[in-house]
């Protein structure tokens, strides 16, 4: 593979990318955007913005019900990027991708609905040391509901899943098992397919948090053969306010409906109600639709680089900046300094700052990191320390701005007196 | 948001970040009051002596934290010492308006707090620099109801 | 009233206002659009896109928890949005605004955490016989998981609520009064502040549904007294993807949060899980950052025109409506022909032909109306019908729209031959 | 969506529209199916006689509905007159490929039904087109299958 990920970087030119990007001309305190908080919230292209304009001044309508050519438009649209979402996670069917406001509406919409209907007393739920709060406080709280039981993977020192113990955590009391497959303050990757497989074997359903890899890598989920997988547009160059379920049809089939109201229903009587078809039993109300036509843009966008490609690459810009900053005195990469299975979030701490302290320093420089927990106070806690400074990468990034982030660095520990 | 990095992090904060006064815990101590804040993470713990007059004999703070949350702790050890509880009670409740960019009535020479005015400008700095006075005021606020010491905890997240 | 309104009229320009929406510069199978379905989805000023683009162009980053410009930038715009609509509907404290993604998930909101923990079994939740199904679907289905009872406030054939009996429907059992402020249907404006105080008296909370009277009339919940208000960005010149519940501070203090996540929890462990403050324990995870603060502008952009000024417009034009309507015939209005306490939605019947025809019909001339049960199958049946043709008017109609759809349905008749 | 609004509102499609073939109730029924469409409200009533040679003697349309759904059961009602159980269920399944823009075997002339076409420029009115045809094949599968007639109600909804 290296060679030809080699004959493909030729194809990816970071400053014509960079160049569609408005906001990167923007100067923070008097400094060019150094952006490295790609985790948090990816910034768009211009094609995705025109896209939003675009639809605002020639098809805005609501959608489905309509009988006019707005509404038609409309509906066309929004079903246009429910097809390309189907076909850009492996070729799933349009009835199993499901719009929510975000991965973390994806994720507690399996909650209340899967999960009040499977999960009963004394069953487990199997989460990772690793969770983001999104994919760890509706288990948490579902189990306290139904008395049943949290178990946890736990992780190694280097931060990657310790799966020594994987046959007696996952067993045949597990109804489910919802890990993330990347960490957004490791950039562990895990290993998905293996962890479906044992979970298969012993009866229980698979949920993947896929925020921070849907962005990043080819993912296939038909492959991979989970059972649900959340992610959100905004990580991934599309509008806020948008997310996707991804459900095997049969099980959404059998799942009750979420939130309720119009456009999710077939009839509606003070007797019987009966609920519309996949996937709209689960889109109940007016959808984000400006939002949903704008995602197709960017993942366009996407695709035109090529996921392959942005793998790549930012596997390579990471290995760049692990290389750079634990150059640094005093300074300790928290995750996988090994770059296979791993992406582009790249978490450190100092031995004397603050991360809260070291962000506003470099946002002085220009150059913006995300400092805090990153809503995973249980893996802060496995990590013993209170919160990480973070750098996260995406395609609009190069050396250059890992050199400005190492620099800066530099800079802030004679600042703050630490040389 | 930080043209004024210098106005937040000046020589004086700096310079009780690197050296934080009030560091040795006490022997005999009449209050203790935990604190954190958990959006950053940071924790104080908070140690006072109250002689018979009811003025500060003695301070004790301890913050993990960041450099703000650090040197306020470190400035309020300095500057209550030997105060009121009832002085040092409402000069927290000033400080946090000054915090606030609230108007405060403070007229006196406050010395080096003057410095914590810079965290203005970032607000969402301004819950590190408030930790070790909410900390305080929580502790003399029980002391004077007859709660025993290290019964409780302080969020900064209660303050709206 | 009267000659205040006859005065403000002079200030309020359809013609400069048309001119500020540039879809309706589209043309429609050749003719010019008259868009009369405001009612499901308004159109969008010039400033509303614009300001959605400059978001993206200048300040785009996730909320909150971030210590760079753009997120203090991004944090700053979103709240600002907030403090906006907390003035809008009255002067309510900002921790009462919640943002969810429209009506229909804000009722659901409260069906799942305040409707979970507040009704019991035999308790009673009245709502009325006009109700769109996202106040009446949540209400059926919690009814039926707590044993409880729905109970309906009729109409009149009119299409008013009938109060003759509401003593008797509103009870000491009454936990929850949900009705409707304007129906979507029929226009109805519904005493919301009477229907209150009885309630109130009884010791029942009351949810009002403000999707279609926000857009168009000043609305003060502090006065009206309500428990909850819920309403759509979309349906007043807002962005997709954007709602608004308003709670009352000690009700919402009381209630558990709805989604789980980031941003809406105070501490995690495994052993304690404590929320963050209001209004942030209802909003979890990533919002829909960019339709909020572009809301802001739309807010802008109605009070610049001034709420008493449009409703006032509008009732003018809905008269007209009206009045021009019923001379076609065949034709029935279904709602109030009073344009008292009414709004601009004027729903309509033909004697000889289903909804849809009339629908596809009007398209082909360029003229945007909606058909079908409008999401209010429980109405159709009070009504007598399967479907209804819907024209909902807003403040870039004039009479010149109203001429087009009376003249086009004239010509309907003829070409299926029902002269 | 309706510059072709002449395509799909055909000269024979009003004709039917106006004047629907099928409309008197049998007296003697085989075959009772009701069919509805939620999203419109259309419903529509069928009632078949069956011979002894399994062909369709006689039937009956009522469809409340617009005039593309009531066009298309008055069509159905003059098609499959005389027609085998198994023609009749061939041609359903042809219609249906033919409003949903798939290919279909149709090569024979199909008379008043080949103006159906006309629907698939307004995809949102293509359940109205099927909904009589639907109702059939429902009804005649029940009917092999023994079940009872009037015991069930096809909805367009179904139909992915
Ligand atoms: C009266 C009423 N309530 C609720 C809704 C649902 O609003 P949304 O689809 O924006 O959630 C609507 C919109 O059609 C409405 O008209
Ligand atoms: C791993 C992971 N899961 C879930 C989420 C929540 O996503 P959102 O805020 O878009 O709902 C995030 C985003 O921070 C994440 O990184």
């Amino acid at each position: 593979m290296s060679t030809e990920t080699t004959k493909k970087d030729f194809l990816f030119d970071v400053q014509k990318i960079k160049s569609d990007f408005p906001i990167l001309q923007r100067k923070i305190n008097g400094h060019r955007l150094v952006y490295l908080d790609s985790g948090a919230s990816t910034q768009k292209p211009i094609e995705v913005i025109d896209a939003h304009t675009d639809y605002f001044k020639k098809i805005n309508s609501n959608i489905h019900r309509g009988l006019h050519t707005l509404a038609e438009d409309a509906t066309n649209a929004y079903e246009k990027t429910r097809s390309h979402i189907a076909k850009f996670i492996g070729g799933t069917k349009t009835s199993e991708i499901i719009f929510t406001a975000g991965t973390t509406e994806s994720i507690n919409l399996v909650a209340y609905t899967w999960g009040e209907t499977n999960i009963a007393e004394g069953d487990e739920i199997v989460i990772t040391d690793m969770e983001h709060h999104a994919n760890l406080v509706p288990w948490v709280m579902l189990a306290k509901r139904k008395n049943a039981i949290i178990k946890r993977i736990p992780i190694t020192d280097e931060g990657r899943l310790d799966l020594s113990d994987i046959q007696n955590i996952i067993t045949e009391k597990t109804k489910l098992v919802s890990l993330t497959h990347m960490s957004n303050v490791l950039g562990t990757v895990n290993p998905i397919k293996e962890i479906v497989q044992i979970a298969h074997q012993k009866g229980a359903v698979v949920l993947a948090d896929g925020a921070q890899s849907v962005p990043h890598m080819p993912v296939d989920v038909v492959d991979l053969d989970v059972d649900f997988y959340a992610f959100s547009a905004h990580k991934m160059l599309g509008p806020t306010g948008v997310g996707v379920l991804y459900g095997k049809e049969d099980i959404l089939d059998k799942m009750p409906p979420f939130n309720m109201g119009g456009e999710m229903i077939s009839e509606v009587s003070f007797e019987r109600i009966t609920w519309a078809e996949l996937p709209h039993k689960f889109e109940a109300g007016t959808p984000n639709i400006a939002g949903v036509v704008t995602f197709d843009t960017a993942l366009t966008y996407l695709e035109n680089i090529g996921m392959e490609n942005i793998h790549a690459y930012e596997t390579k810009l990471t290995a760049y900046a692990i290389k750079k900053l634990i150059q640094i005195d005093g300074l300790k990469i928290q995750g996988p300094y090994n770059t296979i299975n791993r992406g582009g979030a790249v978490s450190f701490t100092d031995k004397n700052l603050h991360p809260h302290d070291i962000s506003t320093f470099l946002d002085s420089k220009g150059i913006a990191i995300r400092a805090g927990h990153h809503c995973a106070q249980t893996l802060m806690k496995r990590m013993r320390t209170i919160a990480t400074a973070r750098a996260s990468l995406y395609i609009y990034n190069d050396e250059a701005d890992i050199d400005a982030l190492h620099d800066e660095l530099f800079a802030m520990r004679r600042y703050f007196g630490h040389e | 948001m930080s043209e004024n990095l210098d106005d937040m992090y000046r020589e004086i904060i700096l310079d009780h970040y690197k050296a934080p006064r009030g560091k040795k815990p006490l022997e005999e101590k009449d209050i203790t009051s935990d604190g954190h804040n958990p959006s950053c993470g940071d924790e104080l713990k908070m140690e006072l002596k109250v002689d018979k007059k009811n003025n500060i004999a003695d301070v004790h703070v301890n913050c993990k934290g960041c450099a703000i949350s650090v040197a306020s702790g470190s400035m309020l050890a300095e500057y209550i010492k030997g105060k009121s509880l009832k002085e040092v009670k409402l000069i927290s409740e000033e400080i946090k308006k000054m915090l606030k960019g609230e108007e405060s009535k403070i007229t006196e020479d406050i010395g080096d707090l003057d410095s914590l005015k810079g965290v203005r400008q970032f607000p969402v700095r301004i819950k590190c620099a408030l930790l070790a006075w909410m900390t305080l005021i929580e502790g003399v606020n029980k002391f004077e109801n007859g709660t025993k010491p290290d019964s409780f905890t302080v969020s900064t997240e209660d303050d709206k």
